[in-house]
């Protein structure tokens, strides 16, 4: 009885230890088995877990539907391009370890980085040890590609950038500020490095084109709260003629319901950069009038053929609606495609690099139908942002008006400046 | 097993963790009759109660009610069979009130038959009656042990285990707790009177089970345990 | 003694393995688990010497692997530390913040211990996401942690970081082990299973359950410092609670009663992580279904269980022997 | 730090009034949550950390009920009921099998739960963030107060809060239930050695705190977003409150509730950047002056 016993307990450990080898065999294998397959893999760590999984999910549609045409039109010299994912959870650690596997075990010759702003920096950090080609494509903080001190050669952004935003949509905000005597203003944005630096480069440039427009309030409601309530309250009381905030997703969607009962929409004109996004704009229920909202992607911003076209189709093949994380990745796809059209299929980082250095691409989501990867930063420029009327009802934006880009250059260039960036 | 027998424990063993603390402890106890656990301070009186209600589970054996194997069984069920138990520290509800107390205990015998009422109980226990609002947290000890033995009369059981009802209390509150048992013997009442003190039994059991050492070392009518100074001498220090 | 000169010679050939991995050619991605695993597994062990042989739930751990972290990221980026200088700067502060919480904490059982430490954990988080200008807030250390050469060490490169961290980590469980076979273990023993008998025995319980808190504080200091020099940076999550909790089930995962159960268990953890990362995006479907598995099959760590039955079979055999000598006996006895 | 603000905010009735409302909107939502954790705790002695699981999936029940139906009433009820049908399964399945081992086992198997639910809500509603907007009957404006502003949607929530808040403590002071959960919240074993199956009574206790949970996320659909994980962060606050008001306790949930709320609303005009750190500190605080909470018995 005891022996039988012992004896089937030992099989089950010699089992449970064969589990283990094979286990570890997993983690080496892959290298060997599919390098051999002939495709240009292409890592991808992203988030798809937790409550902005719908930021992995739509950066992924965008990049599948350009890959997915290339890899039918044949490839280049035969060789198609295999996405690899990762869900890094958002953590930067995790982000970190994921790229190094990614590059050393799944032998990926390019890095998408469809990363959150803290683990794009963890990123940068490995790309700059190994240098592999990496698009950066979600990270909008503008220090990762102004700052020279976190420079790497082989590391671009594809993302917009706040500062572009933030130059932008003062401008705009200036022009309607003046137009109706928009003085006193509160702020409503996300307690994080993004929400802090993108409502201080705002409302700076702001009161830049509109010297009468002052600060009266701040908010600074934390990533993820559910409840807005006192931040509302607290908008209430200061009682000020227009609003800027940067909350996005399910985040922005909350602040609206809530601040929807205490009718704070009428009281004040809203300026809320981003609200114009599928997966937000499509949840507000009760939506309010008079909201001035910040171009992220919308199928008629550009009301162009091409962009129709495009939304009909990732809607088809995705099953989803892009956001603005789609485009973003869309285009980093576009680039590395041109790239290896460049290289003739050689995915070396310096030579990748040196491709998309400076390139300008043919591309809708462009203000003059071109997007520009500027070489002195390797961030894009050119791309569309701009203000628009807010709608309850597709296309959910009136009187859209793109920011001339001329301004936002300079301005952008005596920022830098300011930071000590350049001198 | 004898007809008459209402609860049987055959050889049963019970561990606490690692260590054995009943071996092979076989008992029974008729209809009527009442029977003294005696033994020394841990000789295995208090885990033998708390076997027969489950709550502290036997490893091998059985325990039967009725004839029925309960050892299975979670305590509440094994209560529904009709074992009423009265623990060693009482355990009344502090914060519930006396009535509380009693209400929550409320429950048909088996069969549906119903023994014992609230006027039944203030009638037997008056001193309850007179202090019936009052928290059970506040009584004295020997109130409290009242308040217990009343609490599982309430489910009117067949059979009452009594775990050391006189541990702890004053000479003169032991004396009318053990009248109240007596009365409750005369009423018919089956009982299991789990005690170190002998002499507090004498006059209330009928029968006596000695253990020591987690072993049943004798078993006989009271009468024959008054006798047997051996006994006396070697198991229960008197 | 012996024992003593046992587990150091252990320690030596555990480090001598370790070190093997990059002679013998292993690719770069085991390298990186090894050393991931490290970082992680410092942390684990060292929640351990609480949690399994103190009794101290503590659920507020990470805030030390964070405050290492921190503290060694911010002197290495001063420039003004080499980098042995910003090592035991790092484990100072780590030590007095340990000392300064666990003298509030320890006083208090169970549940209470596990709450309060988890108040000073997310309060310690709070200081980190808040204090923008000195932490970076929610985007941690950027730009890299620099490692300037020491002592001929080059810790910018990769195959001489995994040698250092090897050698520190092995030096860990190494006092690890020291602490639990000492006299001092015994008293944590005693301490977990009955506090009152140990103060009964003029044992100074809170003294013993402080120096304990601040001795595994250390090393998931060093754990910290490991990782900050993995990833680069560190980061605010670093003191999250959920890092604290994934110790703990690393702990449970292998088992809390076996000296090296948590090390096992950080594998373990891993090794399904990076699983279930490649093959699935629905990681937390897979987790949580694996945790039941093991919670409800096992309910035990594995190795937990090993111990258990190794434990049961040598009883079982001695029992056998006894039993036959009482047959022999008894045989002698007939005849 | 922004004294000066609260200083002037508490010098008007207009501030007052509305942050005081503010306040209490915020405590009540976290004590119908907050109540269950510990009335869960203090009858059965486990801790459910995925307590804030039930209240995410509460409200993604009310939303999908509420496209079905299209009455609020009728999907808040049936989240409460249906989450609390749900409670009950995951305490006879799940949680019984661990009563009685190590409490980190316990852990172990709530953090199971978290990871799996949160998943499975991503599989079922996809991971945008849903929103179900107001439901028509409580589209009015604004009710004015003494110069403060409430919105009648959230006068309702803190007095549907407050009377289930109010149901629930005279169930458990008045009925025979009650009297039985009380009695085994103290001691078990004994009640189950009345006869009284005290299995079902846990089941039923798992089961009310659960619903309490649903019923939480249902009251706060209409004005959150549902993203999955969304029940991480009202844990976190519903474990400081059960802590600050002595677990076990639904009196003193109830009292932390509002410390928790006025602390979030008033300290958002004072020390807008460090409200969470002043809820733990007032945590910390008690844990270290009176471990048991305010209104807790000493832990057994």
């Amino acid at each position: 009885m005891t022996s039988t016993e012992s004896r089937r307990a030992s099989r089950r450990q010699v089992l449970k230890g064969a589990g283990a080898l094979a286990a570890a065999g997993v983690i080496g294998a892959p290298a060997i088995s599919k390098a051999q397959t002939g495709t240009i893999k292409i890592g991808v760590p992203t988030i798809l877990s937790g409550r902005v999984a719908i930021l992995g999910q739509t950066s992924v549609g965008g990049l599948k539907v350009v890959f997915d045409k290339f890899n039918a039109a044949g490839g280049i010299n035969g060789r198609k391009i295999e996405m690899v994912v990762r869900d890094s959870k958002g953590a930067p650690q995790e982000a970190a370890k994921v790229t190094r596997d990614l590059i050393n075990n799944d032998k990926c010759e390019i890095i998408l980085d469809a990363e959150a702003s803290s683990a794009a920096f963890a990123v940068q950090e490995v790309i700059r040890e190994i240098g592999v080609l990496c698009l950066h494509s979600n990270s909008e903080t503008s220090s990762l590609t102004a700052d020279p001190k976190l420079h790497v050669p082989t590391a671009f952004r594809t993302a917009r950038q706040g500062i572009h935003d933030a130059i932008g949509g003062g401008d705009y905000a200036a022009k309607i500020a003046k137009a109706k005597g928009l003085k006193k203003w509160a702020t409503c944005s996300p307690d994080y490095a993004y929400g802090r630096s993108n409502t201080a480069e705002f409302m700076e440039y702001a009161k830049h084109f509109d010297g009468n427009i002052q600060v009266v309030e701040e908010s600074w409601p934390k990533l993820f709260q559910p409840d807005y309530t006192e931040v509302v309250t607290k908008l209430l009381n200061a009682k000020a003629d227009a609003m800027y905030s940067a909350l996005w997703g399910g985040d922005l969607v909350a602040f609206i319901d809530q601040a929807n009962l205490y009718g704070l929409f009428d009281k004040q004109a809203s300026f809320m950069v981003n609200l114009g996004d599928y997966g937000v704009v499509d949840q507000v229920k009760q939506f309010p009038q008079g909201v001035y909202s910040g171009g992220r992607y919308n199928r008629t911003v550009p009301a162009t053929k091409e962009n129709e076209e495009w939304y009909q189709n990732y809607v088809k093949t995705q099953k989803h609606k892009p956001t603005n994380w789609s485009w973003e990745n869309a285009v980093a796809a576009e680039f590395v495609v041109e790239a290896l059209k460049k290289t003739n299929g050689d995915t070396n980082g310096k030579k990748m690099a040196e491709a998309i250095k400076g390139m300008t691409l043919k591309s809708q989501f462009g203000t003059k139908g071109t997007v520009t990867m500027r070489a002195e930063d390797n961030t894009l420029v050119d791309y569309i942002i701009g203000y628009g009327v807010s709608l309850s009802k597709e296309p959910y934006v009136s009187d859209f008006q793109a920011s001339a880009w001329e301004p936002i250059f300079e301005l952008e260039k005596q920022w830098k400046k300011k930071q000590g960036y350049i001198s | 097993m004898s007809a008459g027998e209402i609860l049987r424990v055959d050889d049963i063993d019970v561990f606490y963790g690692a260590s054995q603390i009943l071996f092979g402890v076989s008992f029974g106890v008729e209809k009527g009759q009442s029977l003294a656990l005696l033994g020394r301070n841990g000789a295995g009186k208090s885990t033998t109660m708390k076997a027969i209600i489950g709550i502290a589970p036997a490893t091998r054996g059985r325990v039967s009610v009725r004839g029925t194997p309960v050892q299975k069984f979670t305590p509440d069920r094994i209560a529904r069979e009709g074992v009423g138990f009265v623990p060693e520290d009482r355990q009344i509800f502090p914060e519930h009130s006396v009535e509380d107390n009693l209400k929550i205990a409320i429950k048909a015998g088996v069969g549906g038959r119903i023994d014992w009422t609230l006027e039944k109980i203030y009638d037997v226990f008056p001193i309850l009656a007179s202090m019936r609002g009052r928290m059970g947290g506040r009584l004295s000890g020997g109130e409290q042990q009242m308040l217990t033995i009343a609490r599982t009369l309430m489910g009117n059981p067949d059979v009452v285990l009594l775990d050391e009802p006189s541990e702890g209390l004053a000479p003169i509150i032991v004396e009318k707790i053990g009248e109240l048992i007596q009365r409750l013997r005369d009423m018919g009442t089956t009982l299991i009177v789990a005690e170190q003190n002998m002499h507090f039994c004498l006059d209330i059991a009928s029968h006596v089970a000695v253990i020591d050492k987690g072993h049943i070392v004798y078993r006989g009518s009271i009468d024959e345990l008054r006798a047997n100074d051996d006994v006396k001498k070697r198991y229960l220090a008197v | 003694m012996a024992g003593r000169w046992r587990d150091l010679g252990l320690a030596a050939l555990g480090l001598l393995v370790l070190l093997l991995v990059p002679v013998v050619g292993a690719p770069p991605a085991i390298r990186d688990f090894i050393m991931f695993g490290m970082a992680y597994g410092l942390l684990a062990m060292s929640l351990n010497l609480l949690i399994g042989y103190t009794g101290l739930v503590s659920f507020g751990h990470a805030m030390f692997f964070a405050a290492g972290a921190y503290a060694f990221g911010l002197a290495m980026q001063s420039g003004k530390f080499s980098i042995p200088g910003a090592f035991v700067l790092a484990m100072a502060f780590t030590a007095t913040m340990a000392l300064i919480v666990g003298a509030i904490c320890v006083r208090l059982n169970e549940i209470y211990f596990a709450f309060l430490t988890l108040a000073f954990q997310m309060l310690f988080y709070n200081i980190i996401l808040g204090w923008v200008s000195f932490t970076g807030g929610d985007q941690g250390l950027m730009g890299g942690i620099p490692r300037p050469k020491f002592l001929g060490i080059d810790l910018a490169d990769r195959t001489q970081l995994y040698i250092f961290c090897s050698v520190a980590f092995v030096v860990c469980i190494a006092i690890l082990r020291q602490v639990v076979t000492s006299p001092f273990g015994y008293t944590l023993r005693m301490i977990r299973d009955n506090q009152e008998r140990a103060a009964f025995l003029g044992i100074n319980v809170t003294m013993v359950k402080l120096a304990c808190f601040v001795i595994s504080a250390c090393i998931a200091g060093v754990g910290g410092i490991l990782l900050t020099l993995f990833v680069s940076g560190a980061y605010p999550n670093f003191g999250f609670w959920t890092t604290s909790g994934e110790a703990i089930f690393m702990i449970l995962l292998g088992g809390s009663n076996v000296f090296l159960g948590p090390l096992v268990g950080t594998v373990i953890l891993r090794l399904l992580n990076d699983i279930t990362v490649s093959y699935t995006s629905h990681t937390e479907l897979v987790l949580g279904i694996v945790i039941l598995v093991l919670v409800l099959g096992l309910r035990k760590g594995p190795l937990d269980l090993l111990a258990d039955r190794w434990e049961n079979r040598r009883q079982a055999k001695a029992q056998a022997v006894r039993d036959a000598a009482d047959k022999d006996a008894q045989a002698g006895r007939d005849a | 730090m922004d004294l000066d603000a609260l200083l002037r905010c508490v010098g008007t009735t207009s501030c007052v009034v509305t942050q005081l409302t503010s306040g209490m909107i915020i405590g009540m939502l976290l004590f119908l949550i907050a109540s269950g954790v510990t009335l869960i705790f203090g009858v059965l002695n486990v801790i459910n950390f995925a307590h804030g699981s039930l209240y995410m999936i509460g409200a993604y029940a009310a939303w999908t009920f509420y496209q079905l139906t299209g009455s609020y009433f009728v999907s808040a009820l049936g989240a409460a009921v249906a989450v609390g049908m749900l409670g009950v399964l995951f305490e006879r399945v799940l949680m019984s099998k661990v009563y009685g081992s190590n409490v980190l086992m316990q852990l172990l198997v709530c953090y199971a739960v978290v990871l799996i639910s949160d998943d499975l809500i991503k599989i079922i509603w996809g991971p945008v963030p849903l929103s179900m907007g107001m439901p028509p009957e409580f589209r009015l404006p604004p009710i004015r107060f003494m110069g403060g502003v409430i919105p009648p949607f959230y006068l309702f929530m803190i007095l549907a809060a407050m009377a289930i808040g109010l149901l629930l403590w005279l169930v458990i002071v008045r009925t025979r239930f009650g009297s039985v959960v009380r009695a085994a919240a103290i001691n078990g074993p004994m009640v189950s050695a009345l006869g009284i199956r005290v299995n079902l009574y846990y089941a039923a206790v798992f089961g009310i705190g659960s619903a309490l949970a649903g019923a939480a996320g249902a009251l706060a659909a209409p004005v959150r977003s549902l993203t999955p994980g969304m029940g991480f962060s009202i844990l976190i606050e519903s474990f400081i409150v059960t802590v600050i008001g002595g677990m076990g306790s639904i009196v003193g949930a109830f009292v932390a509730s509002i410390i928790i709320g006025l602390t979030r609303s008033f300290g958002s005009i004072g020390f807008p950047l460090f409200v969470d750190g002043v809820m733990f500190l007032i945590m910390a605080l008690v844990l270290i002056f009176k471990p048991s909470g305010l209104f807790g018995r000493p832990h057994r």
